[in-house]
């Protein structure tokens, strides 16, 4: 009775403020590690739950909004929980609480000091994030997206005393804050001289002539920054894999998501009236982004870096389902737009998950072998069967493979795409096509790069010469990555449920959903338009598969035999084979760089064939340093030469600038 | 539909194609051997292969992993959900809406992504280098693929099968210009993921040039035979699918018992031609070098999408 | 292009009916030696690889003939003792057995018809070999593939097994083929007396072929070391290194002569080993497996 | 004249004492190098000055003889078109308590094997080798024994020992991987194991290792009687019969000091012609297989296949065995099988043209033989790169032409074109062996034209005259071929030495696949298409 009058925005709001709670309390109690990973970590795991279940509540409950007791003088925090907001604490609790599990058993052997900060950075973190998807004024968004960065920054520098790790760290700040500063002007824009900063005002302003397709260009690119999209995304392959690896999970999984809640709450919630050619950037944008994410992914071999490059390509996945929704509902065909949008938002929740998933795998082999590089793992299914078998689900599941949820969202997108004979200019109708086949064709790159990973680092022989064999995980790191394992399948076999979920977004957001019949068919069948036009039941798929599987196992048994010899593999009669025999990452990569070579920046020294003792020597870079980072930090050195007394490079002055500017627009808007 | 005929159709077609999978590669295999002037092992042969490698006792490397045991079986279940869903010789099938031609192409790559992982299991230079190069082909072949269907669904404004069956096989004969341009797509990406020269020689002893047989160069016996059976499969399935878009005629309406006899004559007369097709194909031309494959499958690609863009600025 | 189908289909297929029709080989083919009893018999320094041998039996001239070790190079049957011995044109010599492979005739009594007197050891029936063999005719009668092992061949004979899968022979219409794995295969075909660099190799590649598994030993070298025979690089011959189940004598054996050997392999074709003109002797086709 | 120049040319170059002799034949030069350090000086003189290339390396243990020593024969020829028939040999002795000379490799690339040869078999350390691996003996060989001296008894098996890896020669880097191939091949192969080391594709370095097949042919012929030993010499290869055992004739004639009767001669030399036939046509067809072209495999092997069954009935072997014989020709070709073989080689040649017309037709055939595995015009020289490999590098040299033999040796020999091409790619490679197979067709017909009745063999003296050397070189199918041969006392088989074509064309393969991608290098090895037999012995 107490509870029925509970407000999802409450309950949101306190699980959040418990968070920040147990990281004090982590801080505090930094004496005890024990009892910091024993309890502390679950303690949170269990919020994290908790909130998920809010936002799955909230999905469906009615908005329900509040004003914090908290914030400056007469500018009190707004915080509101809708429907989109709820799916991305759904998205934020469900991911975190395998997260934290894992975190549970993987910082068990971090030296106390740090570990207690870290535990405070780490659910300061995710209160920070939760507030920015519950925040509903630009003051109180602003406030916790610079608490998420700064939080998140610590994190990244953890291990501070390694120089590239530092450099990770800034490069991440400094582009989070020309993020943050687009989105600011975004608001300022909205805003428009009148009226306060809640969304409320910025949503009523209507906006004239081009100032809207200014606040648009301002949101996305803002958005963009933190999201990861080309040509912001060089801080993340540096950012991601310096963090601790449970970190790496929250960033790539959840934290890239926020910057997706921001562009989707201010194009469609707060900008509203989508135009199509908006749509078209967002698409075209999208597409690039995929593509180079999951080349530059593919010439890694430092796991860590490569699984960040996907995140690259994954936000160029949802930038595209995102984009295509604009595209229709600016070219007046919502149902279309909400498949589209269904799709952008089903892929975000994907991908948090199995990336997440990814993460925590690497993590785990990290913490067990101490290594990073491709090149020197291999056989690790021998010495970590249950990792190994998350991992294969994960792997599955980034590479769009059916029946897992990877899968699910990528058909929907197509499926989206196939919707383009509606669209009125040929133009358009004949541009979405062709970035559904760059979609196609990242997703079998996507394939092709998890078969690399898997089958280098799990399978095999054991590459590098460990003095102690590989351990498997812990217990609480193997609950973590279960959970979200189970979480991939559960979002593959049963897509039905969670779409109808989030076509209540749709709904909220857009004002239409799916077509009736689409919703009609039932939950084994899905089929986003009609039966008639396109069905996909995962069920059915994975049933008949492991059925056929059983019967030929047992038929053979029962006709033939199950005789079996094991024998030294078969070695062209030689015997001394070595783990060196076997394809490295690199020689993977080899086709990929050969076919796109113009994509890559590859300086490479090729030994002489009369060579006695040859040495090969190469390294494949990213275009983008040379050519937009380097000529701007050209130009930030040359001014730097006249603004030097700004320009000290230190982290907390380029904070003081933003909260500077961010109290100025304020004070003069009121 | 009649739900009895359905499941009916459904066990007769997945049954059926089961069972002439490996004729169709004996015929494949005796056409070429008539090409090169040989007498040719007869059409029989693969089942006589498949009964002897099942009989025989499996060797199976010590550091083999379960994946690399179960890989077969999934391969086999792969390819046999392809054929159940592929319309073959009716469009009545329950299991048809549980894939369409999207998801049947996720399906193949999960094959292929399984048979991969097995090529890398044991740890040999072989194996991974028949992986990589397997990817390879399999990352330029799978787009080009998607590319075909979607210009074949666009016309029928669906992306299932039997959709796109029943628009064109039961109307009146129109030449689309966008689907010319895709079935020559489909017919190179064909070769390619069927492991056809001129990208991979299948009869090839050479194991630095193979591509398919250097991942299962490690099957013995029981597990050697279902890959085997699987690749039949496959070769069948795809030339179905081929049929199912390009020459659906034939193919019998929902319960329409009396198409039935017909739809299985044109599908063993369409399945003659093809077979003799490849053979032809297969002698005349020689494997291109593994770095012209990119191009070759490029264009078909670029193709697919061309046909595409035709039906855009053509056919609406 | 088009004309390639055209030379194709003019040239139509050329393939042999051999086994189902036998084959004459030319008058001038070196088959299996003919010896005549008669004093006229070489002495066995006249054989390059030793094949020849004599031994005195109650004061008897015993002259053996070793086909496994015979080269066919004919010169035994050269003046002066043409008469005595002459090259048949038998091929098909493939056998179970070393032993059967023994001529052996009384060189100085004719009154004693040279069939009674096989001295060589009269192989045992025996009965684990027969199930052995008639299993491997069950399993893998109707598709055999082979994997090729050159264990220190002078290649002729590789050539000659490279041969069957020319359009001439085309062994797969027979279910025959070779492959590239020993996994996939069902026996190996070992040409070469086992080169000591390649011992180890040959152990590893048979170790490889899953069971029920054949091992056929091709050409002279194979069969006893021929004309290599055994010294500090070979091994003389692949029976010391391994079990062998059929040895082709022949240097190298025509490709119909393999032929016919993997045949008696699977049990298809038995070794025919019924005395011959010129006393040529052997066990009966029911007693040659051992 | 000439001899005087060159040995004064040689005297001046050199430190220590020269003294020169005729021989082994009349033509031939034997210079004695009175310090084993002079060697590299003295073949810097040869080859710089005078344009001559490393035929063979004869390495021969005399410590029975007064002389008590180890000799080394390092044989030179000159590589000019037109000049005389004639070897220079260097003749050094080494000495058999510590067995050491100056290695030659470094100015001599290719000495480089005839030395690690040597040390393997000898014992004979090659001071400043630059790749002292073991080249012949494999994994476990006991230290210090070496087969080839006399001492050691090569009747008995030496038992495999386990050893340690063999030090491969691989690249080095981030990323790079091994490819091992071999020794036992997927295909109907002879053994060699192949390491390549690789990012990917690419070819970063290939280290090739042979030698499986050394059966101790050299070994076995010791102490035969001549006659004995020419039925191992012609079973040392199956493709190249004809040509070894014709190589070992034609030494062994000289040594004995008689003459193959001119009927006999033509007869060797068709006989030569026809292998190469069979050789080059079957090879046009594995190249085809190479480049997986069916047609062109199936087509190929069966022309080969017809020629065989030809050679069946000339000579009663598939591969012509027999057919030649110390002294002349074993067996009369009659007319009746002289029509036999003018028709088939005719419709032969119609089969070679037209397959040859198909490939060149054939875009997608072409594209994969273009460009595939370059043999460069100077690497041929400095390896002295034999027969096809060498003329489709731009090198002119056919033995038939630079030490005639058989019918080429008569009066009035008949006119050889030697086909050259130079671009040295596995396209050449094809078109040097196409038109070489149709003017062999053209030879045979002329020869065919110019047999006259006559004596088939003449007897060769029993025992044969002692302590004598015969040396001679034929064209085989791949190239020159070098047969060194001496007799002991007793006139039984002292030392024979063989010095295949793919013994000096099996570096050059290596040199080719670095310029290839990995699954082309099966075709640039068929386009190459060596003996490992012949090579390994």
């Amino acid at each position: 009775m107490e509870f029925s009058a509970l407000q999802p925005i409450e309950a949101a709001v306190t699980l959040s403020v418990i968070w920040i709670g147990l990281g004090t309390i982590g801080l505090a109690g930094m004496r005890a590690p024990r009892f910091i990973t024993g309890v502390v970590f679950p303690a949170g795991a269990l919020v994290s739950l908790a909130l998920a279940v809010t936002g799955l509540w909230a999905i469906g409950a009615p908005t329900s909004s509040a004003i914090l007791p908290a914030g400056l003088p007469d500018l009190p925090f707004h915080v509101r929980l809708d429907a989109l907001s709820g799916f991305f604490l759904l998205l934020l609790g469900g991911v975190s609480f395998g997260v934290s599990l894992f975190a549970a058993g993987y910082f068990r052997d971090t030296e106390p000091a740090t570990l207690g900060l870290l535990t405070l950075q780490y659910h300061v973190f995710l209160a920070s994030m939760a507030f920015v998807l519950i925040a509903d004024d630009a003051y109180l968004f602003m406030v916790t997206w610079e608490s998420m960065a700064l939080s998140s920054y610590f994190l990244v520098t953890t291990e501070h005393h390694s120089e590239t790790n530092r450099r990770a760290g800034f490069i991440y700040l400094l582009i989070a804050h020309i993020g943050a500063l687009g989105i600011l002007l975004c608001f300022g824009v909205l805003h428009g001289g009148h009226g306060d900063y809640t969304f409320a005002a910025l949503r009523a302003a209507d906006l004239k002539g081009y100032w809207a397709t200014v606040a648009f260009l301002l949101a996305f690119f803002g958005f963009g920054a933190k999201a990861g999209m080309l040509p912001l995304h060089v801080w993340l392959p540096e950012a991601h894999p310096a963090a601790p690896s449970p970190v790496s999970a929250l960033m790539s999984g959840v934290m890239l998501k926020t910057a997706i809640y921001g562009m989707v709450r201010v194009i469609f919630d707060l900008i509203g009236n989508i135009r199509w050619e908006w749509g078209l950037t967002v698409l075209l944008f999208g597409a690039a982004t995929s593509l180079f994410g999951v080349l530059f992914a593919l010439m890694q071999h430092d796991l860590k870096r490569l699984l960040a490059y996907h995140s690259v390509e994954n936000i160029g996945i949802i930038l595209i389902g995102i984009g295509l929704a604009m595209v229709f509902i600016g070219s007046g065909l919502p149902v279309a737009g909400a498949l589209a949008l269904i799709a952008g938002l089903y892929h975000t929740l994907n991908h948090a998950v199995f990336k997440g998933l990814l993460f925590l795998g690497a993590g785990a082999i990290l913490k067990s072998t101490g290594l990073r590089n491709l090149n020197e793992m291999g056989g690790l299914i021998r010495y970590m069967p249950h990792t190994a078998l998350y991992f294969l689900v994960g792997a599955l599941a980034i590479s769009a493979l059916p029946p897992l949820n990877g899968f699910v969202s990528e058909w929907l997108t197509f499926q989206a795409s196939l919707q383009a004979p509606q669209l009125a200019s040929s133009v358009v109708r004949s541009l979405v096509p062709i970035v559904a086949a760059v979609l196609a064709l990242s997703g079998a790159l996507t394939g092709m790069c998890f078969v690399k990973v898997y089958g280098i680092a799990f399978l095999g022989q054991h590459r590098h010469e460990v003095a102690v064999k590989p351990r498997e995980a812990s217990g609480w790191e193997r609950a973590g990555m279960l959970w979200l394992a189970i979480a991939c399948l559960a979002l593959g076999l049963l897509p039905v449920f969670m779409i109808g979920e989030i076509n209540k977004v749709s709904l909220a957001l857009t004002g239409t959903g799916l077509s009736s019949e689409a919703l009609a068919s039932g939950w084994l069948w899905l089929a986003p338009t009609s039966g008639v036009q396109a069905s996909y039941s995962p069920v059915v798929f994975l049933l008949v598969i492991a059925a056929v599987f059983g019967l030929t196992f047992l038929l053979v048994r029962h006709f033939y035999h199950g005789r079996l010899r094991r024998a030294d593999p078969w070695d062209c009669g030689f015997p001394a084979q070595t783990s060196r025999m076997q394809d490295s990452a690199d020689a993977f990569g080899q086709p990929i760089r050969q076919i796109f070579a113009p994509a890559f920046l590859i300086q490479r020294e090729i030994p002489r064939a009369d060579d006695p003792q040859p040495v090969f020597t190469q390294s494949v870079k990213d275009r983008h340093w040379r050519a937009i980072y380097l000529p701007i930090a050209y130009f930030t050195e040359f001014l730097s030469g006249h603004v030097g007394k700004l320009q000290q490079g230190r982290i907390s002055v380029y904070l003081l600038y933003s909260f500077v500017t961010l109290i100025a627009l304020l004070v003069f808007a009121q | 539909m009649n739900v009895a005929s359905g499941i009916v159709f459904q066990v007769l077609q997945s049954v059926l194609v089961l069972l002439i999978a490996p004729l169709m590669l004996g015929w494949v295999n005796q056409c070429r051997a008539w090409l090169q002037n040989k007498s040719g092992a007869g059409v029989w042969q693969p089942y006589h292969v498949l009964h002897k490698l099942f009989h025989k006792d499996a060797v199976l490397a010590h550091n083999a992993s379960p994946l690399f045991r179960a890989t077969p079986y999934i391969l086999f279940g792969c390819m046999w959900l392809a054929v159940g869903i592929v319309p073959v010789l009716a469009t009545s099938l329950p299991f048809a809406p549980a894939a369409d031609v999207v998801a049947l192409v996720g399906l193949f790559a999960l094959a292929r992504v399984f048979v991969s992982l097995a090529g890398m299991d044991v740890g040999t230079s072989f194996g991974t280098l028949g992986a990589r190069r397997e990817m390879m082909i399999g990352f330029l072949a799978e787009p080009a693929m998607l590319m075909t269907l979607f210009t074949a669904s666009l016309i029928s404004q669906s992306t299932s099968l039997v959709t796109i069956v029943d628009t064109l096989a039961h109307r009146e004969f129109v030449i689309y210009p966008s689907m010319a341009f895709a079935a020559v797509a489909f017919l190179m990406v064909l070769l390619a993921e069927n492991a056809r020269i001129p990208i991979d020689n299948p009869s090839t002893h050479l194991e630095l040039t193979m591509i398919h047989e250097a991942m299962i160069l490690e099957y013995s016996a029981r597990h050697l035979a279902l890959i085997e059976w699987a690749a039949s499969l496959k070769l069948t399935a795809y030339i179905t699918i081929g049929f199912a878009i390009f020459m659906p005629w034939g193919i019998a309406r929902a319960g329409d018992w009396v198409g039935l006899p017909i739809a299985l004559a044109a599908l063993m007369l369409k399945l003659a031609a093809a077979g003799a097709g490849l053979a032809l194909l297969e002698t005349l031309s020689a494997k291109m070098r593994i770095f012209r494959a990119p191009e070759f499958l490029g264009t078909a690609f670029l193709l697919a999408t061309l046909g595409m863009l035709t039906h855009f600025l053509l056919e609406i | 292009m088009l004309r390639i189908l055209i030379n194709a289909l003019r040239t139509g297929v050329v393939t042999t009916r051999y086994p189902a029709e036998p084959s004459v080989p030319p008058e001038r083919f070196r088959g299996a030696p003919m010896l005549r009893p008669g004093s006229g018999l070489p002495p066995p320094a006249v054989c390059p690889t030793g094949a020849l041998s004599e031994h005195f039996d109650a004061g008897r001239r015993h002259v053996a003939l070793d086909l496994a070790r015979c080269v066919f190079c004919g010169r035994c049957a050269e003046d002066p003792w043409a008469g005595a011995v002459a090259m048949g044109r038998d091929f098909e010599l493939a056998a179970r057995c070393r032993d059967d492979l023994r001529i052996e005739v009384v060189a100085d009594d004719l009154t004693v018809p040279a069939a009674e007197l096989a001295a060589g050891p009269t192989p045992d029936p025996n009965a684990e070999a027969a199930r052995a063999a008639s299993e491997i005719h069950r399993v893998l009668g109707r598709s055999l593939h082979l994997r090729h092992l050159d264990a220190g061949s002078c290649n002729a004979c590789d050539w000659e097994l490279a041969a069957l899968l020319n359009p001439v022979y085309d062994v797969r219409r027979l279910g025959i083929d070779f492959v590239a794995s020993p996994r996939h295969a069902d026996g190996v075909v070992v040409t070469g007396p086992v080169t000591r660099n390649l011992e180890t190799a040959v152990r590893r590649t048979v170790e490889a072929v899953p069971d029920p598994r054949v091992v056929i030993a091709v050409g002279a070298c194979a069969a006893s070391g021929g004309i290599v025979g055994e010294g500090y690089a070979s091994a003389g011959g692949v029976d010391r290194v391994l079990p062998v189940d059929v040895y082709i004598p022949g240097c190298p054996p025509r490709p119909e002569a393999i032929l016919f050997g993997i045949l008696v392999a699977l049990g298809r074709l038995d070794a025919r080993r019924q005395p011959r003109e010129g006393g040529r002797v052997g066990a009966a086709p029911a007693v040659s497996l051992c | 004249m000439a001899d005087s120049f060159l040995i004064d040319a040689l005297r001046s170059g050199v430190d220590g004492s020269i003294d020169a002799n005729v021989g082994p034949r009349p033509s031939d030069l034997t210079l004695r190098l009175g310090r084993t350090g002079d060697l590299p000086a003295a073949a810097a003189v040869l080859i710089g000055s005078h344009a001559m290339a490393l035929a063979t390396v004869v390495a021969t243990d005399e410590t029975a003889t007064p002389d008590g020593d180890l000799k080394v024969r390092y044989v030179f020829e000159p590589i000019v078109p037109g000049t005389t028939d004639r070897f220079v040999t260097l003749l050094i002795s080494v000495d058999a308590a510590c067995p050491e000379a100056p290695s030659l490799t470094a100015a001599v690339p290719a000495a480089n094997w005839h030395e690690r040869e040597m040390q393997d078999l000898f014992g004979i350390v090659s001071v400043g080798h630059p790749d002292p691996r073991a080249l012949v003996v494999h994994d476990g060989w006991p230290r210090g024994v070496f087969p080839l001296r006399k001492t050691f008894d090569g009747s008995r098996h030496v038992a495999v020992e386990p050893a340690d890896e063999f030090p491969h020669l691989v690249a080095e880097g981030e990323g790079v991987f091994e490819i091992p191939v071999g020794p036992i091949h997927a295909g109907i192969i002879e053994p060699g194991h192949f390491r390549f080391t690789s990012v990917g594709e690419t070819v970063l370095h290939l280290d090739a290792r042979l030698f499986y097949t050394h059966r101790g042919l050299e070994k076995r012929m010791e102490g035969l009687a001549p006659l004995d030993a020419f039925y191992v010499a012609e079973r040392i290869c199956g493709v190249c019969s004809v040509a070894h055992g014709m190589g070992y004739c034609e030494a062994l004639e000289q040594i004995a000091g008689v003459d193959a009767p001119p009927r006999a001669r033509i007869i060797r030399s068709i006989a030569l012609e026809l292998e190469r036939l069979y050789n080059h046509v079957g090879d046009i067809g594995n190249i085809c297989a190479g480049a997986a072209f069916h047609y062109g495999t199936a087509t190929g092997a069966y022309l080969k296949e017809r020629l065989q069954q030809m050679n069946e009935r000339l000579a009663g072997n598939r591969f012509l065995r027999g057919l030649v014989i110390p002294g002349g020709a074993r067996l009369d070709l009659p007319d009746d099988l002289l029509r036999v073989l003018v028709a088939t080689l005719q419709d032969t040649l119609a089969g070679l043209d037209s397959l040859m017309g198909r490939i060149e037709a054939n875009p997608s055939v072409v594209d994969r033989l273009d460009d595939t595995g370059v043999l460069k015009h100077q690497a041929a020289l400095d390896l002295a790169v034999a027969g096809v490999a060498a003329r489709a590098s731009g090198v002119d040299r056919d033995a038939r032409r630079d030490h005639p033999h058989g019918a080429f040796a008569l009066p009035e020999p008949p006119d050889l074109h030697v086909v050259t091409v130079p671009k040295g790619d596995a396209m050449a490679r094809v078109t040097v062996r196409a038109r070489e197979a149709r003017e062999s067709i053209r030879l045979v017909g002329e020869f065919v034209r110019r047999l006259e009745p006559g004596p088939l063999r003449v007897a060769l003296a029993e025992p044969l005259p002692g302590g004598r050397i015969g040396i001679s070189a034929i064209e085989s199918a791949r190239g020159e071929a070098v047969h060194w041969l001496r007799t002991d006392a007793l006139g039984r088989v002292e030392r024979y030495h063989l010095r295949s074509p793919s013994y000096h064309n099996w570096p050059a393969v290596a040199l080719a696949a670095e310029t290839a991608i990995v699954p082309d290098f099966p075709l640039v090895n068929k386009s190459f298409e060596l003996c490992y037999s012949c090579t390994d012995r």
